[in-house]
């Protein structure tokens, strides 16, 4: 469940590559299904310019 | 307490609740002990699932040379049941199954302990061993997987007849019988009904409720109900059971129907199979001051009983579904809670088999039920004919309905009858697990030709966009 | 280009890959004709995945009276294959499908036109039809669809002979054959094979390369082979076919063996399944410019050709396996782009069965090549004998295998052989599609009892956590 309580729509493979890079999912934008985020997306997020990375809560 | 830090645990009943238990105990560093006082495996291995599916396995064989045969151009002269030998067969499968359970045990160097536990004090246990001696026993924790029992109705004139059988006599006949009342419409009397009915035994169900296999979705019930009547079975709904009578056929069901007439049927044996209660009798759930309700242990989502280091799995806990696979899934959780993990016994993706002809299954939330709970759900269907593969092993006999959530489509709940139904229903529960969307199903290629296509097109459906069928 | 902003889309074909295209299209608005110069449901339909399945079908029940029937109780004297009956029972249902999609092309509102479509320059077509006459056509969109045919090799005698026979000779025989030779030993030749063994035809089987089935995890073809070996069939393996010569049985195939000596197989029917090819040759791709490799047209993941608006599909295209849900799963790719959504064919979850006696299934990476592409993974595997579904299915012949990525544990791929395999794969794609890890197939809850339970417990066996089985 994100902030807002939205529920973030994940694949399980994300959500453990996310708990391993450290990366924050709530202000991915997933490119699966639905918005559903993938492994990819966590990727490119983690890879992403640090000023273009969301704020870490 | 065993040396090493090690947790000693001991399981009471060796069925697929207390066995499985045991072992994942074991994998996980306990030292255990499994108390069986009949046989390991329990009422599934024995007398329960896998015999049943025994006998359906011969039905379906028999059934199909029968309706199938000729068309399909193979033809034979006659197809006789020897029915000793479906029997022979059964107990031959649950023998290499009962053994292959005393091998695991024994691989995970699990102890055996022959012997009947009763409690006498909380975690306290004594246990008769088949010798008579008696032996205290007690570790760091106990799992009561005692399981369930056959339930007798106190129907007048019941118990002192003889051709009135349970589900396990009913698994243990010498012979076939001709005529059979089967007094109950529930899953157990409904799947030997299918058995017996392909053997050749004129059935005859009487059932008190205005409807059959409650558990299932009303679609799923009603192609289940008329393919049993095409195979010459007769049903009687509203129709409670009065008395059991004498007769020189063998006995007499006496009830009373819709209209309030007495009305009778008689027939060699009468299966009895009006539910399962909770086997705790003879456990002294007292002494061990364990709360339980009518003997149906409770417990929470742990399978911890309000008696810290005691906890309950499978048919003898209150509130869920007997089943095996649920006995198992909290015999995982107990034995994890007890070796130091954190496990939750969750019950959203316990699928619901019923193995007649043709299979139905069913898992997640039903139709009637989100419109209990007041779910916003849309529905997509499928039917079975629609299928060519469907229609290669029977005709395309059934049919598929998903239940998604209105928003997201989620899927909510499946439910399936039609050919390997009880198979295709793990895509089901895989993807209530995976919290995943009718999206998901539909970008996912189904393999042509297979009947899990019913899926995908159910899930099209759902979305008015099915291609195999109108939206 | 019809009123009213509606897209116009001819599909050249209509097959699964175009009547699935076609009827897609048409729910996206678009005003769609197919083309179709012989049957509807193409390959598939009548000469192709349901005939072979429909034979096979009535094989597995052979199979079934003779290797079980007397061991589950079901006796019956002796069984008769009535063959034409096979083969009508065969044409019904490939009638009853294919008239299913011409109802279904009707409902959608998709014009049919009878005849043979040919390119005459860039996104321009020539239709020749059954009476004759010739029309010139074009569409905002065009789809090709024509699929594949039975390759022929330059085997010398081999064209002359006439007992030499492809899958649809072999799906039309009017008698059954005493003994047949089938050449290749690919999925189309084993389960014509299968059938044909089990309706009673002495079969040899001869391979140039040194194994079959080369889609198949090599655990899986090594089951799927002994198998045949009991049910009576021989192989030769490293065993090039070097001419077809004239026989008074039939034919004689000579081929050279390992050794290089010089070996001949004589047989009433000679099977020739070496593969199939484009099915593109007249259709002058040259005319229409679309670029292809010795006839297989390229495309990319949209299904687009080179040419605008020229889509390919199916068995045509070039680097895809020749498969129906695969040539479904593109048609609708290739309409859903026409139509102005978005949309990419991705094969990751696309299965490949084999309908072989037990049945056979695969999907996402074998280890064979994680290991080429250097992924790290973990293997889970069950054995078929320790599920006590399938043991009553078939004796618990099978094998199922996990592999998963070695750090997150994704599943990869999923390899099954064993009873209803080709339907168990879906849930191997559905945990491909959704990056599923083994901890989700851990923690849904398969049904008892089902052969889906092996799937369970070969994700526990990956993680060394099995509980049915040694880890
Ligand atoms: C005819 C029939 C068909 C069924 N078919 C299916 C099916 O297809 N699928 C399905 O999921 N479920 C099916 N079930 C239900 C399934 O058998 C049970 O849900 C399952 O066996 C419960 O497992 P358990 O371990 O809780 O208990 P049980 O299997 O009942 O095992 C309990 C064990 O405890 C032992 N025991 C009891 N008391 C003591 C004591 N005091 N000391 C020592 N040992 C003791 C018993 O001897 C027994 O071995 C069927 C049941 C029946 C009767
Ligand atoms: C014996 C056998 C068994 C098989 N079993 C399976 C199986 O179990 N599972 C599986 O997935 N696949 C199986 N396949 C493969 C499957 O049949 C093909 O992959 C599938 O049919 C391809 O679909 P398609 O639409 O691309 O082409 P096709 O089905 O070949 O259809 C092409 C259509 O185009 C028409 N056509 C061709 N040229 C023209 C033209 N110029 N003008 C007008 N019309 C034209 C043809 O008449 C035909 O109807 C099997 C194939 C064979 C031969």
């Amino acid at each position: 469940v994100a902030a807002g309580g939205a529920r973030i729509r994940i694949s399980p493979l994300a959500r453990k590559t996310a708990a391993k890079l450290g990366v924050d999912v709530s202000g991915i934008v997933g490119s699966g299904p639905s918005g559903r985020i993938r492994q990819q997306d966590v990727l490119a997020a983690a890879n992403a310019p640090k000023a273009a990375a969301p704020v870490a809560a | 307490a065993p040396a090493g830090g090690k947790k000693s645990v001991i399981v009471i009943g060796g069925g697929p609740g207390g066995y499985v238990a045991a072992i994942r105990a074991a994998q996980l560093g306990a030292e255990v002990t499994v108390v069986e006082k009949q046989y390991l495996g329990g009422t599934c291995l024995n007398v329960g699932c896998i015999p049943t599916k025994c006998l359906l396995h011969s039905a379906e064989l028999v059934e199909q040379i029968k309706t199938q045969g000729k068309d399909i151009g193979v033809e034979v002269e006659g197809v006789k049941v020897n029915f000793p030998q479906v029997i022979a067969h059964k107990n031959a499968i649950s023998k290499q199954l009962t053994s292959g359970v005393a091998g695991l045990l024994k691989m995970n160097k699990v102890k055996k302990v022959d012997g009947t536990a009763k409690f006498t004090g909380e975690k306290q246990l004594e246990v008769t061993k088949a010798d008579g001696s008696k032996e205290t026993m007690t570790a760091d924790a106990i799992i009561v997987a005692t399981g369930s029992v056959n339930a007798q109705p106190p129907i007048p004139g019941l118990k002192e007849n003889p051709n009135c059988i349970d589900s396990t006599g009913a698994l243990s006949l010498e012979k076939l019988p001709q005529t059979m009342v089967v007094i109950g419409g529930g899953v157990i009397g409904l799947e030997l009904a299918c058995a017996y009915a392909a053997f050749g035994t004129k059935i005859t169900v009487v059932e008190a409720m205005d409807h059959m296999l409650p558990m299932l979705d009303g679609d799923l019930t009603k192609i289940g109900v008329a393919h049993m009547k095409k195979m010459g079975m007769d049903f009687h709904l509203e129709c409670p059971v009065q008395s059991v009578e004498s007769s020189p056929v063998g006995a007499k069901v006496v009830c009373k129907d819709k209209s309030g007439k007495t009305v009778s049927f008689e027939a060699e044996k009468v299966l009895v199979a009006i539910g399962r209660k909770a086997n705790t009798a003879g456990l002294d759930l007292a002494a061990g001051k364990i709360d339980n309700d009518k003997g149906r242990i409770l417990v929470n989502d742990k399978m911890e009983t309000n008696v810290p280091g005691v906890y309950a799995i499978g048919d003898c806990v209150f509130g869920h579904a007997q089943l095996a696979h649920t006995a198992s899934a909290m015999g995982e959780v107990a034995s994890e809670n007890i070796c130091g993990l954190e496990a939750q016994y969750c019950e959203k993706t316990n699928p619901t088999c019923v193995y007649m002809e043709p299979e139905a299954a069913s898992v997640g939330l039903t139709e009637e039920q989100c419109k209990a709970q007041g779910i916003a759900y849309k529905v997509g269907k499928f039917p079975m004919s629609a299928n060519g593969k469907a229609l290669i092993l029977n005709g395309g006999e059934g049919l598929v309905k998903i239940i998604a959530g209105a928003e997201y489509g989620e899927i909510l709940g499946m439910h399936i009858i039609g050919p390997r139904a009880t198979d295709l229903i793990a895509e089901g529960a895989l993807a209530i697990e995976g919290e995943m969307t009718l999206d998901e199903i539909v970008d996912t290629i189904h393999s042509h030709p297979t009947v899990t296509e019913t899926m995908r097109e159910a899930a099209l459906n759902a979305e008015k966009r099915a291609i195999h069928t109108k939206n």
